[in-house]
């Protein structure tokens, strides 16, 4: 947080619009005017009803896609392209089909000019710690759909970006395991001070997790509401849960987030109605 | 931040413009190549040229033809005929030929393709007898049929065939084994029948293979009327090349090259259409200007 | 082109001396020719070009081809009805079992050129100097093949002195012969005259003169034949009749008319831009033309004398009935 | 339950070991050795941690893999091959790229003969149940996860297949919208009266859904508990996880399945530090 | 569950034992192919003559050659020589234009084609120029490259690379476009620069479409190098196709035509090699016994 006073915010969104072109040929809105400010170092979840356009928001940030309208500035630079400081594990895991768990794992590292044993040891332990060693040189289509998850995130860890970027990373996992990678998780950053958007449809994970909790609505996405979790850290994420003040936040952006999920639910319902 | 006035459709607007900005410029470039090419080859063909001997220039246009050459050729066909006959006459022929042996060369290519690659028994049978096939020379193929076919139309098709099949085959085939496992086991889990699955997974998506291969074949089709042509014929634009090179015609074989070429190019943005038209579902991954 | 479609009364009196009252029934057929632009094979598009096909009420498929052989081997095939090309593959044909006869000669003499590559002009001076030298053929076995190996053994050179390169024919053989790939090599005009012109080759052997022909061979070589299956002579002798009346005509024809002349008849494309060279080539050849498309007294059997020295297929079976290969009957039927 | 009686179990897997070939090029065992009947119309929840081969189990009942030792039955008969009575929703959404929303949907009708006009008006109810009325015409790769695994989803319940396997449905989906199709899809049960074996690793959803939970073990997955859920029928998602009697369940399984994912996470760490 | 025998490696046995039985099969139809085919041939060629002229039989083997009659031309090749000299010799020579072709069109294709198919500009100026080029018939090529080249190795190579360029061009191309988006995307998020990205992504994912367009190019490359030599040279098996032809030999030409065949079948097995050392990451979606 001392961070961001001095660096000014990490990420700064500002009026964005997206627009898609539908197949019927008009423009489909997936967002609109939405702003969001990210401080150095600071872990920021996005909650919001399916489609409402979290992913798309991920992507403007990463540089993937240019926004409509608005600027996006990440360290105040405007982005224009994809940047090195960017880590993005994305929702449908990407991990390349032809290269082994190793492989994939030592990427990142190897492409940014480390060498290949170096490369290796580093991308070994970060295997272990997403729980797949063993499976170095298993390809990705003998993986388990969790397991190839877990492959992409520690794809992303390794390169410990400043910037990081996850889109439901944990979705695939068991309760168990994804308590451990939510604990692994906290622990880089808050050795690491990179700042997070962490885009979850668990909202106990995202109170869990994050210093701040955006809402985005349904239908073209803007910006709902935004919370401030005021927990103590570090935290246990097997323990916070339970903690009056944990509820408290919940509750409150649970009513939030739940009208947001019954508009877009209501709405296409009307729609096939008409 | 400046540019904040939402106009409902200003992404339409925008696209539109940066299509059409583009589509100049990719004309532009391509109309200045083609005016270097033709221009340095006149060029060369003219320069340090003395003496009756044309060997001296830079480029001997007696064995690499010229430009301006080529044109009165081409003008002189169209005005007085070839020595076959008007040369829309000599198009039409050479063009029925073509056209047919790609789309016989094309289905057949597609039908064996999907089968053998369906099937694992029947490729590893037939494979090597389809490579010793695919390594027969043409030109003597072109001789075997002209005397098992007859100097009609059928043997310059069934050349044209012989070049486009493999193409096709080769292609179809390999399309057929990149099909994605998840989406075959969904659709026989939905119900899909062998033949469904053919046609509701496996020729959609070996669909881009096919369309990729039909690029190379239409160019081997009109290779292979041509070739078929040239080694008897009564007409088409084989014979018109044969009858150049058999006259020291180098303008005359370029000029009709410059046909084949016109007929290609038309058969191309046909086959760009079909490609569009076919797979309009895909995004378009690598050419996406956001990605690139 | 110049066929008339169907005969007008002017024609019907030339008809009218052949066939004496009736006008002959019209008829379809194929002539398939190894290079009908080549000036070896002028009286094929020529007969055409003068109405004379049509004039026996024949509406002929002139089909061009590049090489001699396949011509041959089209009309032993049946595709085609006749063939035009060199006599000799009648006599190799006919040792390979099957059988094919001439009806009418067209070319008394090869027309064939040796030419001496510039640099080797001074080395090379006649066959008995091609001992190691690269000899350019239009394609190994064909008719320009034996016609070399003819000459150099008439010259006392063993076969294996010379070396046979494939060269093809018109601009790669000039590419070949000026890039020092072939010594000396074998060409017809107007190849010769380009190069002589370019200075790129000299001329060394002209078999396009009987004169000269018989000194370089030894003897006669009749080379274009109009020739068609044994079986399909037998059975369309009135057809046959005909073609050969077509050519005899073309032939008196030629002998009665000037180089420019008979250029003017052919079509443009066949001159290719330079019709002065044209000319000028035909000129430089019309001595190869047969004045009447007769069989040279003598010359089939000095031919096969000659194969009998490499031809394998005559090698294996050199019992030939030369009779069945060539026939003047038709010819001295011509009226 | 009453069918079960009268005509024997609709799933049955007997001592069934499944191993495939590892890199190193030995095998290795997904199952070893596992049991496990589904009565006609039951509903039975599959929990286990992540790899443990939930996903490598419903591929063997489906018929898409056969088992290296064991026999499976599907209504008696061993299964040889892909059955129609089978719907089967993946863990990776496989919807046909090529396809629009509706032809998606529709595609099981029309596979199994129904006319394009019939098929459309069924899909388009089924696109409107899960939520994606409007999204018609859109191809896969325009719709967002949440959407994409929605249109797999009306895919498969489309066909009302007598078994439906289910991987892992609703894990991409928000809290809300899991909810309510979890509902329909109790709905739809109800009406068909179809065993279902559904993979999750939400506890809580396997217990709010199921008759029955069955927890695999960690390593070569083989059945570690089997557990009644003895909740009153008709269940509201939204309510039932608040019962008392949920929540002993819920602690009882919570306690077998947690041994299960440490052990599997133990292991993995293990095995990096030897 | 009679068979719970739970030896630990049951399964590669009985995997092996699947594949041997597999191969055995294999193996069989593919000679009872080729026995029927070769036994037809012969057959048809010997049934009905009567007389002296073979045009009586069934097939007449003066057009179509005779199994019996390959064979001994075979044999006599092998023992004394074909007409240029010794016959490996014409081997060498063929082998060492269709592998040099086959090479180099082979790197030109992938390099046009993944610089094409990266470079949206590029393909758009581009592309019409090598449509066209495409549609240009070998044959008339052959001629200018023996003009151009000279009549040595360097115009046949250079035939044999035109055909196989084009063939590896478009397969490259389309498959740099496949590559998936998703793929892309966490390259360059994770830190690939443009040329790391066709190191890393694009290559290995277009490697499917490459080494599909190798199968038909290999042949291509063959018969490139065979028509160079048909068209003018001094030794190679074009060249022994041309004389047999010459000379009425179809029993020389099918003879010739048969060590091609050969020469692909190996050329073959090689590329299969290649091909299942570098693709071996992937789940062989169709044909896992599995699936189908
Ligand atoms: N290429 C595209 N063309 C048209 N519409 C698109 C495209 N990409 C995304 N959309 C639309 O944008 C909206 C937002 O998509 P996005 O993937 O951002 O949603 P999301 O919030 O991530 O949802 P989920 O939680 O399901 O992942 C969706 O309605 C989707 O249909
Ligand atoms: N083709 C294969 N080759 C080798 N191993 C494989 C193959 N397919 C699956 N496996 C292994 O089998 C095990 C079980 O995989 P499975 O997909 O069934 O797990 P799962 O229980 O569905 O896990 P998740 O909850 O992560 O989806 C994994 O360890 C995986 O590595
Ligand atoms: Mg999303
Ligand atoms: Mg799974």
């Amino acid at each position: 947080m001392r961070e961001a006073d001095a660096k000014g915010p990490a990420i700064e969104l500002r009026g964005v619009t997206k627009r898609f072109v539908s197949p019927s040929g008009k423009s489909f809105t997936a967002l609109r005017d939405l702003d969001l400010t990210v401080a150095a170092g600071e872990f920021c979840a996005v909650v919001g009803p399916t489609g409402c356009g979290k992913s798309t928001t991920l992507a403007l940030i990463s540089g993937l896609e240019p926004p409509s309208v608005g600027t996006i500035r990440v360290f105040g630079e405007p982005v224009r392209s994809v940047g090195r400081s960017v880590g993005y594990v994305f929702q449908r895991d990407a991990v390349f089909p032809w290269k082994s768990v190793l492989d994939n794992v030592a990427m990142g590292p190897r492409l940014r000019g480390a060498d290949t044993e170096k490369a290796n040891i580093q991308a070994r332990e970060w295997i272990a710690r997403v729980g797949l060693a063993g499976f170095e040189l298993y390809y990705p289509h003998q993986l388990s759909g969790g397991m190839r998850k877990r492959v992409a995130l520690a794809q992303t860890l390794i390169n410990q970006p400043r910037i990081l970027l996850m889109d439901e990373p944990f979705s695939a996992l068991d309760v168990q395991t994804r308590a451990l990678m939510e604990n692994e998780l906290l622990e880089l950053w808050a050795s690491t001070g990179a700042s997070v958007v962490f885009v979850t449809h668990d909202l106990e994970e995202a109170i869990g997790l994050a210093d701040r909790v955006v809402v985005i609505t349904a239908g073209p996405g803007t910006v709902k509401g935004t919370y401030r979790v005021d927990l103590p850290r570090p935290r246990n994420i097997a323990e916070v849960r339970f903690q009056p003040r944990f509820i408290e936040i919940y509750e409150e952006i649970w009513k939030d987030l739940r009208d947001e999920v019954l508009v877009s639910y209501e709405r296409s319902k009307h729609l096939v109605a008409s | 931040m400046a540019q904040t006035n939402t106009v409902a459709d200003d992404l339409d607007v925008a696209r539109a413009r940066a299509y059409q900005r583009r589509r100049r410029l990719v004309l532009i470039l391509r109309f200045a190549l083609a005016v270097f090419i033709v221009g340095s080859w006149e060029m060369t063909t003219r320069v340090g040229c003395h003496g009756p001997d044309s060997a001296t220039c830079v480029v001997d246009p007696f064995f690499f033809g010229q430009p301006s050459g080529i044109w009165s050729q081409l003008v002189s066909w169209v005005q007085k005929g070839t020595a076959q006959g008007p040369l829309w006459e000599q198009i039409a022929v050479t063009l029925e030929e073509t056209v047919l042996g790609f789309a016989i060369g094309v289905i057949l290519g597609i039908i064996f393709g999907v089968a053998l690659g369906r099937n694992r028994l029947l490729s590893d049978v037939l494979g090597p007898y389809i490579n010793v096939l695919n390594a027969m020379p043409r030109i003597v193929l072109g001789s075997i049929f002209a005397i098992a076919l007859g100097l009609d139309i059928q043997s310059k098709v069934a050349l044209a065939v012989v070049l486009v099949f493999f193409v096709v085959f080769f292609n179809a085939f390999q399309g057929v084994r990149e099909v994605d496992r998840d989406l075959l086991a969904n659709a026989r889990i939905l119900g899909a029948s062998q033949s469904q699955l053919s046609r509701h997974v496996i020729l959609p998506s070996a669909l881009s293979w096919i369309l990729a291969s039909l690029h190379t074949s239409f160019g081997f089709a009109l290779v292979g009327a041509i070739v078929g042509e040239y080694l008897g014929a009564r007409k088409g634009i084989g014979l018109m090349i044969a009858t150049a090179q058999g006259t020291f015609n180098a303008n005359g074989v370029f000029a009709a090259m410059f046909i084949l070429a016109v007929l290609a190019i038309i058969a191309e943005a046909l086959i760009m259409r079909l490609e569009n038209f076919l797979i309009k579902w895909r995004p378009n991954a690598i050419n996406n200007p956001a990605t690139m | 082109g110049g066929s008339a479609g169907t005969p007008g009364p002017a024609t019907t009196t030339a008809a009218g001396t052949v066939a004496a009252a009736t006008k002959p029934a019209p008829a379809k057929i194929s002539i398939m020719v190894g290079g009908l632009n080549k000036q070896i094979y002028l009286p094929n598009k020529l007969t055409e070009a003068l109405g004379y096909f049509a004039d026996q009420n024949l509406t002929v498929d002139l089909i061009d081809e590049p090489s001699g052989k396949d011509t041959t081997v089209e009309v032993v095939a049946g595709n085609v009805d006749f063939g035009s090309g060199s006599y000799d593959h009648t006599i190799d044909i006919a040792a390979a079992g099957k059988s094919i006869t001439m009806v009418t000669l067209l070319l008394q003499e090869p027309g064939e050129f040796v030419m001496v590559a510039k640099q080797k002009a001074d080395t090379i001076k006649s066959p008995k100097d091609w001992k190691g030298a690269n000899a350019g053929v239009t394609a190994l076995g064909s008719g320009t093949h034996t016609l070399m190996r003819v000459m150099a053994i008439k010259a006392g050179l063993a076969l294996s002195d010379v070396n046979y390169v494939a060269a093809g024919a018109g601009d790669t053989f000039i590419a070949a012969m000026k890039q020092g790939k072939i010594d000396v090599g074998i060409t017809t005009q107007p190849t010769v005259l380009r190069m002589q012109k370019t200075g790129d080759g000299l001329l060394l052997v002209d078999l396009s003169k009987p004169e000269t022909t018989r000194a370089a061979l030894g003897g006669d070589y009749p080379f274009i034949s109009v020739f068609a299956r044994a079986d399909y002579i037998a059975k369309n002798k009135d057809i046959v009749q005909r073609v050969v009346n077509a050519y005899v005509k073309t032939l008196k024809w030629i002998g009665t008319h000037t180089p420019l002349e008979i250029a003017e008849k052919l079509p443009t494309d066949y001159y290719g831009g330079d019709k002065d060279g044209y000319v000028q080539a035909l000129k430089d050849s019309m001595g190869m033309f047969s004045p009447d498309g007769k069989m040279t007294k003598g010359a089939p059997e000095f031919e096969l004398s000659l194969l009998k020295q490499f031809n394998e297929n005559v090698q294996k079976n050199p019992n030939i009935d030369l009779s069945t290969t060539y026939t003047d009957e038709y010819v001295n039927a011509a009226k």
